[in-house]
């Protein structure tokens, strides 16, 4: 029978709680973003994923993300998992095994919703539901295995990622683009959130759950779990700033969404480097998250592809930024792994190996898995026109995000 | 009988209730619309950064009440009263459109023309 | 001086915390289904129980629940502990008493507020006070008491329900389905929800505390409360994906609060069984949640009673399958009790006797109070007419949800 | 290496996380308060309190908050913790200290926060962030120290505090009041909240976050926790149903917003006593949070000054309020301290100077501030009178609320 | 060709609908608006504590339908069928307005006048 | 004067002031509303499960001019330019409708008439 150690899984019962919190989260930080007629559709993508991953998950993703491949080994673990069987209720280290199924479950799901941000507006929600299934398993789980499960060749290569800067930032925001560019542009792009209070929202409850999200990472209710929480507060607050005083500098307005934009900007550039840098490793990262992202979504329009809610712009630019910064800034005291600064300039290659490898392995599969949905006949990636002119909440869902008393 | 409609500032519609209450014309309804005129518009942020536009329009809220001819001028410069920026006014205080109304009736007695007012 | 675990005490604090959140929850999950000018009203019936419950259960409800009732033990509690007395801060066990209390009166929050649903927008807001008060005294203390006290007689015949199947969702869906027939049909049913924005939050929060409602259930942060978490994350995702499949296969759209209403149907069916079946146990559960329940809420409004928001649908019926179901698929390594599957037919009796009881018992005691209070001169289950149609919002509040500026 | 207690680790992680979910709390309680034109404006002053103190905190506010101020020490902290230098992962008793700074600093997040009720609809954002720093600095560092730090005055003179009813409430109100009269009345005060559902969601939040707050206060997951849980509970039960029972009585309608509100007060009242009394003492902090708050509210319209959330009203008297209780209602068995009702008159003595010099600190100190802010040029406490009339929303931040579609 | 105009109780839009197209009138379209009248308005809470305030208006909603002349007493007593308060009607239950147009045209065809109704 | 009055699609809204503007048309106000006419409605979600009810309306919006008479044809083509489906048109693209307007006051200035427009 396992001895559990009962602080520690009490910690990871609830990061794992909070991790999936997050997806409702993201689902009200995008909603708001969007026009009112793409509201529910919108919300919808992200809430889906609660559903779809979860099964993926359970069923086979997490045996093809932690199983052991055998010959495969670095790339892809097997179905030696699949339906979770073997796996007893008092399995495990400090936290139960099905505990650690279940942390890693709430990162499957969000994941794909990150995506959705750049396809709302005009993406076909059933062929969406598809994606999911085959881009966790083709995409997602191959990543995860290789950055996170023993014998995955970036876990080998040293390469650190404390809580999925690759595995999901950097991984989502490619993704993301390459679906705004094979999706296409909106015929009619709206200008300004259709409610800024859900945005805010929505991001108060994702730096609430990043807590989780990065703390929890470390399996363990410890010192190292104390210190990422703080660094992953500080690195947010301090891109909020940053990101609010760029808008300020620029316009003489301060923009609430920046401010939100830039925490979440900088709650990506710290998870990769949660578990591994100090207070001010996180406040550079912070500042960085407040300003590289920034002038890529400024620009991000001139760009040609409709990258809706720029997800590349923030999740892949400040998951970049964060990868490498986790190299540079690495603190031996904090987690046993000196960075570029104290002096060990090689962990910056295991970090530019880390990102290449999800840039293009994310790219490819995720272009070659939409193509073929494309093509398959009854899907295709697109609402029609008038779907699209009308609103996906009508046309897709039969349902208005809101409807007044009267004349409704 | 007349239908009178301000299209007024929507922070000024409490100051043009009064007014029009002042004057006994105690039936009217508003709705808030959007209007464009000239008064520029108000610059927007457009997206998650620092990009700007300028909206050509601006909250606008619409006052309407169905009065007697006689009424006219009253009503017409309670309006005024009410929605007039201080001073001399400033370029989007409002306008206030007069048009002929054939018939009114009351939903609940069925009566018609100026009784139903 | 108590020696409580540190971890399970942790993981208690955070699973109270997470059930009284659930209750905001559930105000804006009914709040966005019904009309606009039921909306504050609607919330106001959820949120009001977290003021009067907690009270009821500090002063009385507690003892009644689990207090020892002598030779009336088998049927309900006592007054040993009125105003809690004589219960210090470090009695217990691993967990301290006053914990527990905590932890169970947030049960006593929401069973209640799950009510409201049936009889929004025409039940009188001082009359459900004083119902409130009574039902949680006469109705929820006692079947409480039977399954969850030692001594009790469910208990004692061994009926198991981890988290509440029988005490909380199908006691509160028979209720529900009584007060509904009691207070009569609305005058002007609304057809589509007023704000389905609210609805997924209000879906997220509940998925979110239903973590600690299910896995903090067993009172520790141990393999079992792993367990927990995990099928009942299943339950829900398996309910929510099946309940948007029948309705885009009936209606070629896929319904957000169809995929909203699903979750919830599912978190409903695992709570008996959160402790006692594994994650396919949970898969059969959820796809059930998503079907039994989906065509009694398709079919309910031919049915003569105006159950407003499906309680009895949602709560009622996946309450009763998820009650059935975990005598089906009980597994033995998980909470120490077999299932049919597993060659226990027996506990199929007491599954079917704490059902049975509970609907009778729930029943009846809600039609008594139910007819009494209708007769009190003053009080009365419903608004009059006029206020009906203005909406609860001003005639009973003096509020309304949303003003604008300028027409407001 | 230390040897931290995991479950208590576990618990503060997640008071800490709950704390910094108040914040956003805060924001939509706050923001459907107001007139819909400055929603955005109002939700941003809260929530941009999490990037701004977040950074003085770590930088200098810790330090000077907890540091050793040697000669000066029983009023202020050092500079010796700047940028947390000096404090390892593995330093702490039962808990990491980083921990501690990172719970701490959540309450220099939401105390501020708390003061831009009084002033929204007019304050200068920009200002209010030069504000902010200066405040946390001169203002809530010290009073911090006087009464948490070991060492402060008020902390060796033995008053009590368990939660910040001096640190927080009564410093936030009192600063608001004196803001509130600086900055003058808002020229066209709206009559009805903008947005009521917000102000439920606000207060849900606000209470689930409270248990972290209240019951993380203790640094452990132990019987004074769980008390501190359940008093809290108790406490805003009472105030709710009491200022709900007050509206009905006085108008025949059953006020949401003060149900709300009556919850709020009552969270506030515990905060000093949370650790020491029981839940008959919280009883009766409850209703008396209900009905002394609930007057200085009503009149406080006719008093001539324009705190437009009645921050006073709610925080500075409930808190005074609160202050006092805890030295009548101490129990000794709860928190080692008696009260004056156990025959520890002495206490009150420790009580009334807490709350006088941080009425009198606080008030001074927060004038002399504003007014050299209000001098500065180029500041300036108040927005244009163009501005106000236009809302801040669009005037301030280039955003509106909620954007239709067609005719947005 | 004319404007009628119905100002209603909101809950009563379902009705007056139904009416209007029992007639055939089936081309409308109608707004939520805010309203002051005989009827008294509402009283409602005024920030945090108890104090309330009578406002002046209720919420109403506008039904607007342009129709031919001939089918004027149709569409009016259809409205009044809807929007009318059981029994003999009740303060509050609105007006109709009508007023002439000039002309009518179809988007889609360019039609004009009656043909474009 | 007239008062120019044209229900169309929302999403068009942005094509048919851009076609106002450039016709020399920049006053104008327009507001959301609930339309019924030949375009049958859409279907909606009704309750939890999978009942469906085809609502008799779609949301449209009102654009409102008040303009010179000698503007007429322009303003009128501009909407029809901006407002029409692509090709011949479809069903729903909207109806504007023509009024007179005995005088317009100008808020600010207390102008009337075609000075005030
Ligand atoms: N001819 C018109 N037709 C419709 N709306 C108008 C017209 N002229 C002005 N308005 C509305 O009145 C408001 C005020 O007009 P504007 O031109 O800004 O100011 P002013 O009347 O002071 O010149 C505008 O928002 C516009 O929507
Ligand atoms: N002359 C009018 N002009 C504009 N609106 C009016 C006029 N008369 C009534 N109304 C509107 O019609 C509604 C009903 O009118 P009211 O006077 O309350 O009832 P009744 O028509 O039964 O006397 C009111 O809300 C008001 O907004
Ligand atoms: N006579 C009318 N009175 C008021 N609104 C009308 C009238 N005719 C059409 N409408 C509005 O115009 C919109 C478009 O009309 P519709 O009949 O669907 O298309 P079309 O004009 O192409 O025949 C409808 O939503 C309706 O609300």
């Amino acid at each position: 029978m396992g001895e559990f150690n009962s602080g520690d899984t009490a910690w990871m019962l609830m990061s794992t709680a909070m991790v999936l919190f997050m997806t409702p989260g993201l689902a009200f930080f995008y909603g708001g973003l969007v026009r009112g007629r793409n509201a529910i559709s919108t919300i919808s993508l992200s809430f889906v994923s609660m559903a779809v991953a979860s099964l993926v998950w359970v069923l086979w993703g997490y045996s093809l993300a932690f199983g052991d491949g055998g010959d495969l080994n670095a790339f892809v673990g097997d179905l030696s998992y699949i339906g979770l069987s073997g796996i007893g209720i008092n399995d495990g280290g400090n936290i139960p095994d099905l505990l650690f199924v279940a942390f890693q479950m709430m990162f499957a799901i969000i994941t794909p919703a990150l995506i959705t941000g750049a396809i709302v507006e005009r993406f076909k929600f059933t062929t969406y539901i598809i994606f999911l299934v085959l881009w966790l398993t083709l995409v997602y789980a191959p990543i995860c295995h290789w950055v996170w499960a023993e014998g995955g060749w970036l876990f080998d290569m040293g390469a650190l990622d404390f809580a999925g800067g690759t595995v999901v930032h950097i991984n989502a925001g490619v993704a993301a683009l390459v679906a705004a560019v094979l999706v296409g542009r909106r015929r009619r792009p709206a200008l300004e959130p259709h409610n800024v209070p859900y945005v805010v929202l929505g991001a108060g409850i994702l730096w609430f759950g990043w807590f989780g999200f990065n703390a929890g990472s470390g399996l363990a209710a410890n010192g190292q779990g104390a210190n990422a929480l703080l660094v992953t507060n500080t690195a947010a607050a301090a891109a909020a700033l940053t990101w609010g005083i760029m808008s300020y500098v620029q316009t003489k307005r301060v923009s609430t969404v920046g401010i939100a934009t830039g925490a979440v900007a900088g709650l990506v550039a710290i998870t990769p480097a949660a578990g591994f840098v100090n207070v001010m490793g996180a406040l550079v990262l912070g500042i960085g998250a407040g300003i590289i992202p920034y002038f890529f979504v400024l620009y991000r329009p001139r760009m040609g592809f409709d990258d809706a809610l720029d997800v590349f712009g923030v999740h892949g630019v400040a998951g970049i930024w964060g990868a490498l910064g986790t190299g540079v800034f690495a603190v031996e005291a904090i987690g046993g792994t000196a960075g570029l600064l104290e002096g060990n300039p090689e962990q910056m290659g295991a970090q530019i190996a880390g990102v290449a490898a999800t840039l293009i392995y994310s790219g490819v599969a995720t272009f070659i898995i939409l193509k073929v949905l494309d093509l398959i006949p009854g899907l295709g990636l697109r609402e029609p026109e008038s779907a699209e002119d009308e609103g996906l909440d009508l046309a897709a869902h039969g349902e208005r995000a809101y409807v007044a008393d009267g004349a409704d | 009988m007349l239908s009178i409609e301000a299209i007024i500032r929507p922070e000024t519609i409490e100051d043009v209730v009064g007014e029009l209450e002042a004057v006994g014309c105690r039936k009217f309804y508003y709705a808030n619309v959007t209007g464009t005129g000239r008064q520029g518009g108000v610059e927007v942020f457009v997206g998650r950064a620092g990009q700007m536009t300028r909206r050509h329009e601006r909250p606008r809220t619409i006052v309407r009440a169905v009065i007697e001819d006689g009424m006219k001028d009253d009503v017409i410069n309670a309006i005024i009263r009410g929605a007039r920026s201080p001073g001399d006014g400033e370029v989007g205080d409002g306008k206030i459109f007069v048009t002929r109304v054939e018939d009114v009736i009351r939903v609940r007695t069925g009566e018609t023309g100026e009784d139903a007012i």
